[in-house]
């Protein structure tokens, strides 16, 4: 291998590296700045509406790792009541297969995604950790009806002004430091 | 487009090479003697106008009664395909001639199907245990491993 | 007469017996430079870390301290803390031994390194060729800590280690003595003092061929081939932990500031310069010198073994000698007051020779029968 | 007399930098020079195949989503090709269409890393791979917009895909591949003349032609080895025959060949992308109708595409019941790394990582 071109391919290249210098960085500061998710996210807990839910067990056959556990009984005529829904979010992959198989619309993903827990037993979802609270809402994981109100998603595609990704040039000491902050 | 030949067409010239190799053939597939797999592999790959150069995969599937070998062969050259077939019917030591040397692709598809099965491959180089570790007790693809 | 000497007369005027006059300053001296020294090493290595996250589009670290100056601080403390591992099978004695090894010379070089008119701790005559014997002696400690570890990568990064360090040695040798001959003294402080222009536009191949040396010796991208770590993991110190690895990185990233500033010293005018104190200018340089190996890390790829002997072997000493020859005439023949004269010279010859070469030489070998 | 010497046997990996995941080699060195290759897998085995036989045909979608995990949403394409050939089933036009954006998004995400990470593995310090993982990041946005996720999509469907796109995706992709043939010329610039680059690359580890066809590889293994095959013109599945781009391939089947074939099926994927762009049916069905738990008629179908590893096949045979009888994978990925002793014997330790870099494995693929 000969060096026939006098090093210009390496000229080019740091020339290259010397334009990203001046180029605002890819990263965002996790817990400081958050981007906003996809209206779809499929978030780490799903939200569970008890009223629409008839008990009829489709969620469970359709998830494939055997995670949903439903326990019904007799109610009124042709109406099962449910005694125990329940799921495992640290056996769960997220699929998403329960949500799309409910005939009822009684099942969606959720739009949180910090969910970290301390024990294992945390991770099991009951009947009222899965409800529908002020915290605890639902994307519009094939559920268009609730993709009105959600934030746009930040994209690293558009620029500052159609609202995505904010990103500043030369981010020296312009950070607001603090969790959360 | 790749063609998918007819086996019963490509059955008959198997069968004037090499007599009695053939069982049965339908119109993507030629299943053929596990015996003779290795003289029948040789021949499509050699022979002029069919030149299969290319394997495609080698898989096997347990059918309980005996195990079915699918080899997918391509021919890069005419760009078209045949799906030949054998059957091994013993399940306590199905032995099975080995196409690594006509088509090194197969080397570590046949140790898979050894690993997964246990199938034995005469004529492979290097017949080890693939995917699990030495020492695994049982076949997993088997349909009575549980 | 250095500062050290005006302190030490001082002294003496005072009436200070004459050991302690000499002691006095040579200690003031030595520990003023380790701390230097060493606060620029760390002020150094967040540099570098938060440049090259510029270069990658990242931010670098900008959590401890105002904008993360204090995170080689605590990457130190966390280093301090951590359990020291020797593995089983190691050498003990070379294990313990070869971080001292190399983090030591590191310190000496900055014995010889001028940061402004008589700020020098010790005016050698031969200056230079010190610094090129010091930084020498890191590579057996690596060497050490390669064989001592018994591990196979490190192994590896020690044979190679050797090689690269005693082939680039002889261009950067011979680089240098071009500019004793312009200079007529191997003394930093004469150095500096002869750059009525600097070096590197006098003698720009011996420029070009000393960074290139230097950055082998530092062992920097693209020569970083003994801690290669896309390939032998992390060379020599793969099986080092806490404090002994923070050594090996302190004295990589002094190599990298001692080197800077015998560059800066030697090519670009050292502490010279309109308007600024000549310490500023000297940092400027200093971190411009070592920005630069910083953009070239972000960059390039790294060379094969073999390559990188051949560019050493075959490439860079060949011209480094013509080079050597050249300057030799033309400082007999040239007279003193047309260094103009030699600087367009210079320039033409580099441009010949660097075309010839990159005609003439093929780097490195193929492939090897087995 | 020859001095007696013995072989020094290096173990790279399972947990090296380069390996692209656990993957193992033992190497047999001479000094620097390598005697011989032997690749050890199987530490990421989770048993797919057999799962899959468990599993009713809609679930072993998201099992195949964790096989190339860097393009997944090929390997559900793949997947459910073969069960639509099992099945009968015809997918609607739009359906089509967004496989195709997304099989080719998912290509330039592959190849994105699969450069970067060969760079990575020439040494150049991580910058190219953060450049590239920049635009990576844009198709993943893309892809998290439609499905929700950012790594395993689980998006196709047997019959279809299984939501529309939003409506702020197609001008989202207007705009990525309106400014991607930038990016990929700076790509080029950085790298592509670099002498350095140039001298690690050129001439090592070569796969000639005949031995590249004998072990079956396939992709851009294949195409550097210069045998222009691609399975979306030679056998073209799903609508890519409506799409006019160009095959590349290299002459002499060394690292740089693969790495520049690569970068040229960047372009052509764009030159897809921008076509489908604007053949997309506006309106329209996105999935057949396929219910949930469909029994396929018995039988076998083999439906394979080209993923951007190479030929990614499923064998899936079906008995007539719930779920499938066997899902056979025929992952590129663990055919090309039979060709790693061939490619690698005789060059040394740094450029065994750099031929390992070229072939662009992913060890979810091989040990399924």
């Amino acid at each position: 291998m000969k060096f026939e071109r006098y090093g210009i391919g390496i000229a080019k290249g740091m020339a290259l590296t010397l334009k990203h210098l001046f180029r605002p960085p890819l990263t965002v500061q996790y817990p400081d700045e958050k981007l906003v998710v996809s209206k779809r996210i499929r978030g780490n807990e799903l939200v569970w509406f008890p009223d629409r839910c008839t008990g009829c067990g489709t969620c469970t056959k359709a998830c494939l790792q055997g995670n949903i556990i439903l326990v019904t009984h007799r109610g009124e005529p042709n109406k099962f009541i449910v005694d125990k829904f329940e799921l495992d979010s640290g056996r769960c992959i997220f699929c998403g297969l329960c949500v799309e198989s409910c005939p009822y619309d009684a099942l969606a993903m959720g739009l949180e995604y910090e969910c970290a827990k301390y024990r294992r037993g945390e991770t099991i979802l009951d009947k009222d950790k899965l409800k529908l609270t002020d915290q605890h809402q639902p994307s519009a994981y094939y559920r268009p009806q609730f993709a009105a109100g959600l934030p746009k998603q930040s994209l690293l595609i558009y620029d500052k002004k159609d609202g995505g990704q904010k990103l500043n040039l030369f981010p020296l000491s312009k950070r607001k430091r603090g969790p959360g902050a | 487009m790749t063609v998918v030949t007819s086996g019963e067409d490509l059955a008959k010239k198997i069968a004037e090479a090499i007599p009695g190799s053939v069982i049965s053939s339908d119109k993507t597939s030629v299943m053929v003697d596990a015996a003779k797999l290795a003289q029948v592999a040789e021949f499509l790959k050699n022979t002029p106008g069919l030149d299969f150069n290319y394997l495609n995969f080698a898989t096997a599937v347990d059918y309980i009664d005996y195990f079915e070998l699918v080899y997918r062969l391509l021919s890069m050259e005419h760009n078209h395909s045949l799906v030949l077939k054998t059957r091994c019917y013993d399940r306590e030591n199905p032995t099975v001639p080995s196409i690594v040397s006509l088509w090194r692709g197969a080397y570590f598809q046949e140790r898979e199907m050894f690993d997964m099965f246990g199938i034995k491959f005469e004529g492979h180089p290097d017949l080890r245990r693939l995917l699990t570790w030495e020492g695994f007790k049982g076949y997993p693809l088997r349909r009575d491993y549980l | 007469m250095t500062l050290l000497d005006q302190f030490q007369k001082m002294l003496m005027t005072a009436g200070l017996p004459d050991w302690a006059a000499y002691l006095v300053p040579a200690l003031v001296g030595i520990i003023l430079i380790i701390a230097v020294s060493l606060t620029l090493v760390i002020i150094f290595i967040w540099w570098e870390r938060r440049l090259l996250g510029r270069f990658q589009l990242r931010l670098g670290p900008n959590r401890c301290g105002p904008e993360g100056i204090l995170q080689p601080v605590a990457t130190g403390l966390k280093l301090l803390l951590k359990e020291d591992i020797v593995p089983a099978k190691a050498d003990k004695i070379l294990h313990f031994l070869a971080p001292i090894v190399v983090f030591v010379p590191v310190l000496m070089i900055f014995a010889v390194v001028p940061v402004s008119e008589g700020a020098i701790l010790a005016n050698l005559n031969i200056g230079i060729v010190y610094v090129i014997a010091i930084s020498s002696i890191s590579t057996i400690g690596i060497f050490m800590a390669a064989w001592g570890s018994s591990n196979k990568f490190a192994l590896i990064s020690g044979m190679r280690t050797v090689a690269q360090m005693v082939s680039y040695e002889l261009p950067v040798v011979l680089s240098i003595v071009g500019v004793g001959l312009v200079t007529g003294s191997f003394s930093m402080l004469s150095i500096v003092q002869a750059q009525s222009i600097p070096f590197i536009l006098l003698m720009p191949l011996g420029g070009v061929i000393f960074f290139l040396g230097c950055l082998a010796e530092m062992n920097r991208s693209p020569f970083d081939l003994l801690e290669a770590d896309s390939e032998i993991v992390a060379g020599y110190h793969t099986e080092y932990s806490g404090m002994k690895f923070a050594m090996f990185f302190m004295g990589e990233y002094g190599v990298a500031l001692a080197y800077s500033a015998v560059i800066a010293t030697l090519f670009l005018g050292g502490w010279s310069g309109p308007l600024l104190p000549p310490v500023i200018w000297f940092l400027i340089k200093v971190v411009l010198v070592f920005s630069f190996t910083v953009w070239m890390r972000a960059t390039l790829p790294r060379l094969r073994v073999d390559q990188l002997m051949s560019f050493a072997w075959k490439g860079l000493l060949p011209m480094a000698v013509i080079n050597l020859v050249i300057i030799a005439i033309e400082v007999l023949v040239v007279p003193a007051s047309m260094l103009w004269l030699m600087v367009i010279l210079n320039f033409a010859f580099a441009a010949v020779l660097v075309l010839l070469w990159s005609r003439l030489f093929t780097l490195g070998g193929g492939r090897v029968e087995v | 007399m020859p001095i007696k010497t013995e072989p020094f046997y290096l173990n790279l990996g399972p947990q090296h930098p380069s390996t692209h995941g656990v993957f193992r080699l033992r190497v047999e060195l001479d000094g620097e020079v390598i005697v011989n290759v032997e690749p050890i897998i199987g530490y990421l085995h989770r048993g797919i195949e057999k799962l899959a036989e468990t599993r009713t045909y809609t679930q072993v979608i998201p099992l195949t989503d964790r096989l190339d995990y860097v393009a997944s949403m090929t390997n559900n394409l793949a997947y459910c090709l073969s069960v639509e050939k099992l099945a009968g089933i015809k997918v609607p036009e739009r359906a089509e269409y967004l496989r195709v954006i997304f099989s080719e998004l998912m290509r330039l995400a592959n190849h994105f890393l699969a450069i970067g990470a060969f760079l990575n593995d020439c040494g150049a310090l991580a910058t190219p791979l953060i450049y590239m993982w920049r635009e990576r990041e844009k198709i993943v946005d893309l892809c998290e917009m439609t499905c929700g996720q950012r790594l395993l999509f689980n998006y196709m469907r047997v019959g279809g895909v299984s939501q529309d796109v939003p409506e702020e995706f197609m001008p989202a992709l207007k705009k990525f591949v309106a400014e991607m043939p930038k990016f990929i010329g700076e790509y080029e610039q950085l790298i592509k003349q670099n002498e350095i680059f140039l001298a690690r690359t050129k001439g090592v580890g070569i796969l000639p032609k005949e031995t590249a066809i004998n072990i079956g590889a396939s992709g851009p293994v294949l195409r550097g080895s210069g045998v222009n095959w691609d399975i979306r013109k030679k056998d073209p599945y799903s609508i890519y025959e409506r799409f006019d781009f160009e095959v590349p391939t290299g002459e002499v089947g060394d690292c740089y060949d693969r790495f520049w074939v690569r970068l040229r099926e960047m372009r052509q994927s764009v030159r897809i992308l921008e076509q489908a762009i604007v053949q997309i049916p506006a309106k329209g069905p996105i999935r057949a109708d396929v219910p949930q738990f469909f029994r396929p008629p018995a039988g076998e179908a083999y439906g394979h595409i080209e993923a951007p590893k190479g030929n990614l096949g499923f064998y899936v045979v079906s008995d007539g019941s719930i779920a499938p009888y066997r899902v056979h994978i025929f992952p590129p990925s663990l055919i090309n790394v039979t060709a790693l002793a061939d490619m690698a014997i005789g060059w040394k330790v740094a450029d065994l990582i750099i031929v390992f870099g070229s072939i662009d494995v992913v060890l979810g693929e091989i040990d399924r």
